[in-house]
């Protein structure tokens, strides 16, 4: 029988190597998995690369992966926020290297990851800074820049819903990442709120398909609330 | 450490807005460090500026509303008129903010601020949001920014200064999605300085992306042969708008 | 107040042009805009460039239209079925320009196009007579082929139920081309089986939200069925 | 003109499949025309072949079964084992064909007949079914084939004769997308040539794409150093096997 759950967050990443690229969903708060972070934290992998849309805030979570040092570079949209002292600190004493990704970009580079495209043609941040270097090429008569897949590892991410065969639904905008970081890791670990049993879920609204995830743990609700 | 003892470079006015729009606007609104001319300059009100926008969004719109100054623009929309806004982290026809205590944490949009769900609305994810808006389906957006030069680049997500941080988020995206780009700001720096130039100083966010300009002094339309006046606020003649605007413009046809 | 609904699938689509690309969709019968179709029929633009999945089959439907002489090109990845014989004859006859194109990158070709992609590096077809004179690469040791969007004038699609914002739901695996055609074109014309009040589709559900839906008709489910 | 008229060249032998294949399997079941050497071998059954596919795919497989022999294998999965079968249509978790008057025109697999959902199944659109087949996410797929190169190049959509018009579906998606491409085929063409060859006469399908070969005759990996024989037919020798077979076999490892 599939059974994807996995007993612990400390079970669902004890895995993860030095070296490897893992995505952590969410945008702010919303879809950010609290406790598979915490986990990591608690797992000692070292040298790891970190893609997520920001580069953690305040003091817990990913800023606090992000003070252990174990994070050697960090691909985001939108790392400098009012309370990313940590990120702050590490990025301008050169202990962190930071790949800076038009958010759609991001998007994109992790969606074609997870469909198999080789590279794509974006029309977004041609003319830019964060194209400098970058192959550009016109195309009936508009620009764009040629940007390459970003692959990872393992991908952390947080749906409301999970079923024994993988497969998940999210709440309101803590969809977000989710869906298309699932599809473009090696190994993906969801935290859901609640198990669903198998066809509670409607097939219909089955927004991330059992195929793209590999170890779900269910976080109820109450130790996933926390203070921000 | 704690968040006390950290310098507070390189915050964001909104604080962790995606939209990067660091400092785009607000240097104008406290008095001191303004130039004399500015301010004895008629000018039109940050409200006034938004109901100009507002005014300019018909019926059925999808808009985007940047963080900052664009946001003030929601509150403009005329009431009879349904106009969908979409926030780039997954929502179609967000609400106003709830009312306090009913915030839900699933629920933001891209400045992370709690919204609502208007009836009809929609989730989806990333890589379809950033679909919708570089795919050319959001009617308009409205952006704040640093410049905007004679053909319509942008810049309003980096100063360009050594020891700034970068951050971008939808920024750049935005610039280049939308079918009718709008850019609200103050038209000078707080030293007297157009904000409106021949070619960005600061480094772009789009090439050739901005179709409309809204200003504390005027409405300015981007065309092939200069900027369009649409607009001048009450009391301002052209030739005085064109002595503080270092850019062709052109009059508006009679 | 936004209304998407037209009265009728004649009002629908009566400003298609001669030499306008329309899309259809529906894989066989499941998701195909019969009706949509038959007013296409009715219509009388000429020069038409289809894009489907298939190439018509039997005497009604596509096969119907293709017999109108109308279409002068036809985008698909299958056009050759048991009852194909409209299409056979007019390939035969040199009366209509086929674009062959692997059902995967003809899908993705369409969402390039909605979702403002230049173009993308496919690794399907590498090798293959359908990637003849086309640019490729190899990238990170694997070997692509360049493709380019598919944009269209119209789409015309059929959905399960649809809001006045034009919020489309689809049923079962008759969703299949409608969301990505509907993105891709500059007037989407969607029939449904039921108009949905505003509000009664469950936005966590929703998998064509209205922004990419210009027309809505509603055509009752006695209506649809249709002797094969 | 009715279809009575028509010439029934170039036509499906399973009606209008989207995975291409035609006649890549069949040629071999009529006794007529065989050659009497392919007569007198020992051969597994279809019913064989597919059990012996099954027996290879674990647990938990995601799968994709092409069209005509492949389709058996559906058949032969042992009871216990969940298997979830991918529809490139859009549909995970595929159950069996319907009981006769249940079935839905809107629930069919790529060969256009009606299928059914088991629990925990799920729909989405052709864009998102492909990007799973193309990024690699089935297990297996399991296609029919006209030939097979000996380095796993794989033709099975297109005769390549003049006047055949071309159709090739979800085959090429299919052939580079699945991490294990299974091939299900006789051995010999009915004029008793090897289907498997040093390089492809007919058109490919996909390059190097092919790790597994089923055939009635035996089981055959894909190496660099050449086809590794897993399974011989009983009754059959390797050099009996390799005479048939032009290209470099290797035996199993004793």
């Amino acid at each position: 029988m599939i059974d994807k759950f996995v007993a612990s967050v400390s079970e669902a990443v004890s895995d993860i190597r030095d070296g490897a690229t893992v995505m952590i969903g969410g945008f702010g708060q919303a879809g950010m998995p609290a406790e598979l972070i915490d986990a990591l934290i608690a797992q000692k992998a070292r040298d790891l690369t970190i893609v997520n849309n920001n580069a953690g805030n305040g003091d817990t979570g990913l800023a606090a992966l992000l003070a252990t040092k174990r994070v050697r570079k960090i691909i985001c949209s939108f790392p400098r926020q009012i309370d990313s002292w940590v990120f702050d600190a590490l990025y301008r004493s050169g202990e962190i290297e930071l790949e800076l990704v038009p958010q759609g970009n991001l998007a994109e580079r992790i969606r074609a990851a997870g469909a198999g495209i080789g590279a794509f043609f974006t029309p977004t941040g041609y003319g830019t800074l964060l194209a400098e270097g970058k192959e550009t090429r016109e195309i009936d008569g508009r620009h764009y820049v040629l940007e390459y897949p970003i692959h990872a590892d393992y991908a952390l991410i947080k749906a409301d819903r999970g079923d024994r065969f993988g497969n998940l639904v999210y709440r309101k905008t803590a969809r977000n990442f989710g869906p298309i970081m699932a599809s473009a890791a090696k190994c993906t670990i969801a935290q859901v709120r609640e198990k669903a049993e198998l066809g509670d879920l409607d097939p219909e609204s089955i927004v991330t398909p059992g195929i793209f995830v590999h170890r779900v743990v269910e976080i109820p609700m109450r130790a996933t609330r926390r203070v921000a | 450490m704690s968040p006390r003892d950290r310098p507070k470079r390189e915050l964001h006015p909104l604080g962790g807005s995606e939209a990067a729009e660091p400092r785009a606007w607000g240097d104008h609104t406290s008095a001191q460090g303004s130039t004399a001319a500015s301010m004895a300059m008629p000018r039109y009100s940050r409200d006034q500026m938004a109901a100009r926008v507002a005014r300019d969004i018909p019926e059925g719109a999808y808009v985007n509303l940047g963080i900052g100054l664009p946001t003030l623009v929601a509150n403009h929309l005329p009431k009879g008129r349904e106009i969908l806004l979409q926030s780039e982290n997954g929502v179609l026809a967000m609400g106003p903010a709830p009312s306090p205590g009913n915030e839900d944490p699933d629920l933001i949009n891209a400045s992370k601020q709690p919204v609502t769900l208007l009836p009809g609305g929609s989730f989806f994810h990333h890589a379809d949001s950033f679909a919708m808006m570089r795919g050319g389906h959001l009617d308009f957006c409205v952006l704040g920014a640093f410049q905007v030069s004679v053909r319509g680049d942008l810049a309003n997500w980096h100063t360009g200064e050594p020891d700034a941080i970068p951050a971008v988020g939808g920024a750049m995206d935005l610039a280049i999605g939308a079918k009718h780009v709008f850019v609200m700001m103050e038209h000078l720096t707080k030293r007297g300085e157009s904000k409106i130039v021949e070619k960005c100083t600061y480094p772009l966010t789009g090439v050739r992306c901005v179709s409309r300009i809204y200003t504390d002094l005027a409405v300015l339309d981007v065309t092939a042969e200069g900027l369009a006046v649409v607009d001048l606020v009450d009391g301002l003649s052209f030739d005085e708008l064109a002595r503080l605007t270092p850019v062709r413009l052109l009059r508006k046809p009679a």
